[in-house]
């Protein structure tokens, strides 16, 4: 019982009250420790952590193989892509690159030359200040991803150059270089797939507007209505829409507000249309057609909306939140709430 | 000639396209692609996490390059065999290059911190999870991220979130009538919408009448969210079909043309043998 | 009148393929012929003040750039890191490339070497990339209170001592600017809540759409400086850059999030449409079955 | 009981005074205001768990969501359909699943009650253990454990769009007369909620998932926002802790309010010149 709750508990409420009164504490050591070593231990552990959730996600695909539960082949697809990701960041590095040293006085030109053409670069004269200013060899700012490919390239090198040699970027940092295996795989695998997954949305965004958006009550209305003014005002579309639009736009919105204390249909749709056709003469007059009224443009009501209003709910919201995460983190800290630490 | 670049360019349409099919309806492309994208994802950020910060920090501390470490007592050449166990077991027993743990130790710090055991012993508790006899072990890991997670953000939500937050409720009156105004809506709004979730006394009356004011700033500010939420959701459908677009040049041999049939075909033809498998199963 | 309304009932039950549909194509057919729909691009107070901000920047000013956006978000948020690096590169101000997410490594690799060899900047000089710590909030604590700690190399392996510009850099207060490119968790909330409001350094932040909400309020009051709003953003913050560039005669690639806005306003039109359509059909088919 | 008040705010000055003794040395200075926030949050949350743990009645008022609960599942029994139940796509790692959970016992309860058919499909395994617990108990509570089966509550998959497609499955069969979203949701909440819209279902959401409720309030009949969410599962589980921490809250909350009108007011005169201290430079 001691290891399974105590100790697990006195480490929440340690670290919690360590970190937490960390910010005020001055002496230096102490200071190091909860900014430094504390937040590196976290990160160490949080590393781990992924590890773990890896290798959950793999049990749980090879265990849907094994037993052949539904949609099983599929899985075969998970494990084999999760493979190919550990032989691309552990056993196959790609990242080649060639290095060559002093070229034969007279051979400088043909060298940049053909340097230039695998670089498809226009002209080959900066690589050739580059290669002069280079003090003992000169590192060819082209990555190959297999070492095959390198080698077709040096044998046209090696007839002008005394010293060639292949080498590859340290391991470590070929997760990052653009030639590795790594990076391909991140491009052309990770990229579309990532990012594809979100556009799906788009879609249901749009067939979720035309068959659930309903104004069912005022509050849906105000949602939608900010909503609209919002996606019209931030595009540049917006500036296009008329004055006189947006003037009919803002009777029918007093006519929603007005609608609950005005029961007679009749009267409410006179005060609505009566008000459109003044508010046209009235601006016409006033000659809005040439400059109209910042009041009356989607984007200056967007830049109101997004400023104050939205601001004040956001605002809210924001200090709600916060005083339910304080008290959460606070319940944690004092030991107070042990479903935390799981099963 | 078919380099990695046009290999490249045909997977990521294949890979666009298939994800895309779940439009018409879930089909085996779909399922491939998702199982795909699930299995790699993981590997991805598991190898990124070990070569970014367990290896250069965690490693990096307990065994630095010995050169700058080395005082010749006995206690760091055992500690340096010991790397080089660890050496022997991560190349396949001498099988591969190394890699993981380089010759002479990992450049990077130039001291020994021994105190860097206790995130690694912690880092294996963790793992241990999967191992249902020893899986409690894991709790003193979590145990350890849950308090300082708690730690940090008690502080960092209470200073940011509202310290700062009620100081900038201040109103400056010096200003013109229309700041005036604008900042008297803020400062209403922020007062009505918290009344809103406020539950130790019943909505009704005067408390009622505020938190319905409440509600409206908070539409507004939901309102705000969803136009941001298409508008973001748009954007990012345009990045997908703006690579499809450029992917369909002769440069990359047409691949959005050419795969977007070859899909076509076989989803036709997969819906075509589904329904009849239905109707058998339906009869 | 009672034709338009059958119209709206057979509307009203649209299949979700068609809708589909014409969402690809208000999509697709602007981003083939952007010509049709060239719309000047008018930029919101908030992108204006982050330009004036990066503006007010002197040359050999220390700018902390952190990448925490991944290929899913890069539509919107890379063409903002393109037009923030030329800017701090026509400034001549040095820029330090960090990164809270994995993906941010190769966004920023993919940023740096698209830009820099335009503005031939060199790499340790003027620019220098310290890439990707797992562990969130407390990386930006670590950043704060000491990067050697944290990064005892940079992305290339290279350590820090012998990197000329990292000489002087211990944290975060030894920078003049920190800028966010951030679509999540950890973003630039976090950067506010454990780095720039304890140490108070200006910050300023480009977010993907769905975050803005959540991060207004530190915009309303300063603790972000403005903020660039999703693509829209990105897109205005190019326009107001292009303008700076043309005044310093310095000839740049044009962006690319411009040329995506005309496919951006018809696409927020036809959902607007659909949107407004939806409900008309729903008011009609309500009172048909309370009639009928 | 105002005994403990004034114990607990007699320690409240005493640590204040030590941490202003204490500063310069070994304390940082210029933090004053944040130490004493943290101590005023501590404090005023702590007094009203100990209060409710101490067994008194801690009053909050009636959540008109639950309520709409209720009626939903009455008239889905007067339709003779069936109450859908989804407690969002996540593991019971996440605060809200828990919370959910919560809920589906109160919902199952009135199920057992009304004899309505219940179904609840799940995203993971360990959730269904969880869910099938719950539901027992309630048939339990509610004297008809004949009415429970195990396959009320199902699993379907992993993945998010999959779970939602066959959800969606579900929705178009059995055409359930009232949908219930109560859990942390993603993209997909989109989806079901359009589902529910076209089978004339009442949709009631529940979600601290702050991106989502935006989607929720336009496309259902009742949506609980954010805090009203975790109010809810709260007030149903009525464990001290909970109650006291949400009482807590609220007073700091009027604490929080207080001061936001304090400082406007206080920074006006100040403007003004009428007094010399200004409140800013404290906060």
């Amino acid at each position: 019982m001691l290891l399974k709750r105590q100790i697990p508990l006195m480490i929440v409420i340690g670290v919690g009250l360590l970190t937490l009164f960390g910010n005020f504490i001055n002496n230096e050591a102490v200071r190091g420790f909860v900014d430094n070593d504390a937040t590196q231990w976290f990160d160490i552990i949080a590393s781990f952590a992924i590890f773990l959730g890896a290798l959950n996600m793999l049990k749980l695909q090879l265990i849907k193989i094994i037993k052949k539960q539904k949609n099983w082949q599929y899985s075969i697809l998970a494990v084999a892509g999760f493979a190919f990701a550990i032989f691309a960041g552990f056993f196959y590095r790609g990242a080649n690159f060639i290095t060559i040293a002093d070229i034969q006085d007279g051979q400088l030109a043909i060298v940049s030359g053909i340097i230039a053409e695998e670089l498809n670069e226009t002209n080959p004269y900066d690589i050739k200040t580059k290669i002069m200013g280079s003090q003992d060899e000169y590192e060819i700012d082209k990555l190959f991803m297999t070492e095959g490919n390198a080698k077709l390239f040096m044998e046209k090198l090696t007839p002008f150059v005394g010293v060639i040699n292949l080498k590859s970027k340290p391991w470590g940092a070929h997760v990052q270089t653009k030639g590795s295996l790594f990076y391909w795989m991140f491009i052309n695998m990770i990229t579309p797939l990532g990012a594809t997954m979100f556009a799906l949305l788009a879609f249901f965004v749009a067939s979720a507007s035309y068959r659930a958006f309903r104004i069912r009550n005022f509050e849906a209305t105000l949602l939608l209505v900010a909503g609209i003014i919002l996606m019209l005002g931030r595009v540049p579309i917006g500036n296009l829409i008329p004055w006189w639009v947006v003037s009919i736009m803002l009777m029918f919105g007093i006519g929603a507000i007005a609608a609950p204390f005005i029961k007679e249909r009749k009267i409410l749709l006179g005060i609505v249309s009566g008000g459109i056709i003044i508010f046209i003469i009235f601006g016409t007059l006033m000659g809005w057609n040439q400059t109209p009224p910042a009041l009356l443009s989607i984007p200056i009501i967007q830049d109101w909306i997004f400023a104050f209003p939205a601001m004040a709910g956001s605002r809210a919201l924001m200090i709600g939140i916060a005083l339910g995460i304080v008290a959460t983190s606070f319940r944690i800290i004092i030991g107070l709430d042990k479903s935390v630490l799981g099963g | 000639m078919i380099t990695a670049e046009i290999m490249g360019a045909w997977l990521v349409v294949l890979l666009t396209l298939c994800i895309f099919s779940f439009l018409y309806k879930d089909n085996p492309f779909y399922k491939a692609a998702e199982h795909l994208y699930v299995g790699v994802s993981a590997g991805y950020v598991a190898v990124i996490s070990f070569w970014q910060q367990v290896q250069p920090n965690m490693f990096g501390r307990l065994w630095p390059s010995r050169i700058d470490v080395d005082d010749g007592s006995i206690f760091t050449s055992v500690w340096y065999a010991i790397y080089e166990i660890f050496n022997f077991i991560s190349t396949g027993f001498g099988v591969l290059d190394r890699s993981i743990f380089p010759e002479g130790g990992i450049k990077g710090f130039d001291e020994i911190r021994f105190i860097y055991l206790i995130p690694f012993i912690l880092g294996i508790f963790m793992l241990l999870r999967l191992v249902p006899k020893l899986g409690w072990l894991a709790r003193w890991a979590i145990a350890y991220i849950v308090g300082m997670a708690a730690g940090l953000r008690f502080y960092g939500f209470l200073n940011s979130d509202i310290l700062i937050q009620i100081k900038a409720s201040a109103i400056d009156f010096t200003s013109d009538w229309g700041t005036i105004v604008n900042a008297l809506i803020l400062f209403i709004g922020t007062l009505t919408g918290l009344i809103y979730f406020f539950y130790s006394t019943e909505h009704k009356g005067v408390v009622g009448r505020l938190s319905r004011i409440g509600i409206y700033f908070l539409m507004i500010k939901f309102g705000a969210s969803f136009g941001f939420a298409v508008m973001g959701r748009i954007s990012l459908l345009i990045g997908r079909i703006n690579d499809l677009k450029n992917y369909s040049s002769p440069e990359y041999n047409y691949a959005t043309p050419v795969i977007s049939v070859l899909i076509i075909i076989c989803l036709a033809i997969w819906s075509f043998m589904d329904g009849d498998k239905k109707k058998e199963s339906a009869a | 009148m009672e034709t338009i309304k059958k119209i709206f009932i057979v509307l009203g039950s649209l299949d979700r393929r068609i809708i589909f549909i014409i969402v690809g194509l208000s999509v697709l057919i602007p981003l083939l012929k952007p010509e049709w729909v060239d719309l000047p691009i008018r930029p919101t107070p908030e992108s204006q003040i982050v330009f004036d901000e990066i503006n007010k920047l002197n040359e050999g000013d220390k700018v902390l750039l952190s990448f925490e956006y991944g290929p899913s978000t890069k539509p919107e948020i890379h063409p903002m890191a393109i037009a923030i690096l030329k800017h701090l590169y026509a400034k001549n101000i040095q820029v330090y490339g960090f990164a809270l997410w994995p993906d941010g490594n190769f966004m920023s690799t993919e940023a740096f070497s698209e830009v820099s060899d335009d503005y031939d900047k060199k790499y340790g000089v003027d620019y220098v990339n310290l890439g990707y710590k797992p562990g969130g909030e407390a990386v930006i604590k670590g950043i704060a209170s000491d990067i050697r700690t944290l990064y005892p190399a940079d992305l290339q392996g290279t350590s820090l001592n012998d990197i000329p510009m990292m000489k002087d850099v211990i944290n975060i207060e030894d920078f003049d600017f920190v800028f966010s490119l951030s679509a999540g968790y950890p973003g630039s909330k976090e950067w506010v809540q454990y780095a720039c409001d304890p140490k108070n350094i200006p910050l300023s932040t480009g977010c993907t759409s769905i975050q803005v909400t959540d991060i207004m309020p530190y915009v309303e009051n300063d603790q972000i400086r403005g903020i660039l709003a999703g693509m829209p953003g990105a897109a205005e913050y190019e326009s107001l850059v292009e303008a700076e560039l043309q005044k310093m005669e310095i000839s740049g690639k044009p962006g690319e999030a411009s040329g995506m806005m005309a496919a951006q306003s018809i696409a927020h039109v036809v959902i607007v449409l659909f949107i407004i359509f939806g409900n008309i059909s729903y008011f009609i088919t309500r009172k048909k079955n309370r009639k009928g | 009981m105002n005994n403990k008040v004034i114990i607990w705010s007699v320690l409240f000055l005493i640590l204040l005074g030590l941490y202003v003794l204490g500063e310069g040395l070994i304390f940082v200075e210029g933090s004053r205001v944040k130490f004493a926030a943290i101590l005023l949050v501590s404090i005023t949350i702590y007094y009203y768990i100990d209060r409710a743990r101490s067994g008194e009645e801690i009053y909050l008022r009636t959540i008109p969501g639950l309520k709409a609960l209720e009626e939903a599942v009455g008239r889905a029994t007067e339709m003779g359909k069936s109450v859908l139940f989804v407690p969002g796509i996540s593991d019971l790692d996440q605060v809200e699943t828990i919370t959910g959970l919560n809920i589906l016992g109160h919902v199952a309860e009135h199920t057992a009650k009304y004899e309505a058919s219940l179904n609840v499909p799940v995203s993971k395994s360990i959730v269904m253990e969880a869910g099938r617990d719950i539901c027992k108990e309630s048939y339990l509570r509610a004297g008809r454990p004949d009415l429970y089966s195990d396959n009320m509550v199902h699993y379907i998959s992993d993945e998010q769009f999959a779970y939602a497609a066959g959800v969606n499955g579900i929705m178009q069969r059995e055409k359930p007369a009232a949908c219930f979203y109560l859990g942390k949701f993603y993209a997909e909440s989109l989806i079901l909620a359009e589902t529910g819209n076209s089978i004339g279902a009442i949709q009631i959401a529940g979600t601290g998932s702050m991106a989502q409720i935006p989607f929720f309030v336009t496309a259902c009949d009742y949506t609980l926002i954010g805090e009203e969410f975790f109010t809810a599962s709260a007030y149903l589980s009525k464990k001290p802790e909970l109650l006291g921490s949400i009482k807590g809250q609220d007073i700091v909350k009027l604490l929080v309010m207080a001061m936001m009108v304090l400082t406007v007011v206080l920074n006006g005169l100040f403007q003004t010149g009428w007094i010399n201290f200004d409140i800013l430079s404290y906060l």
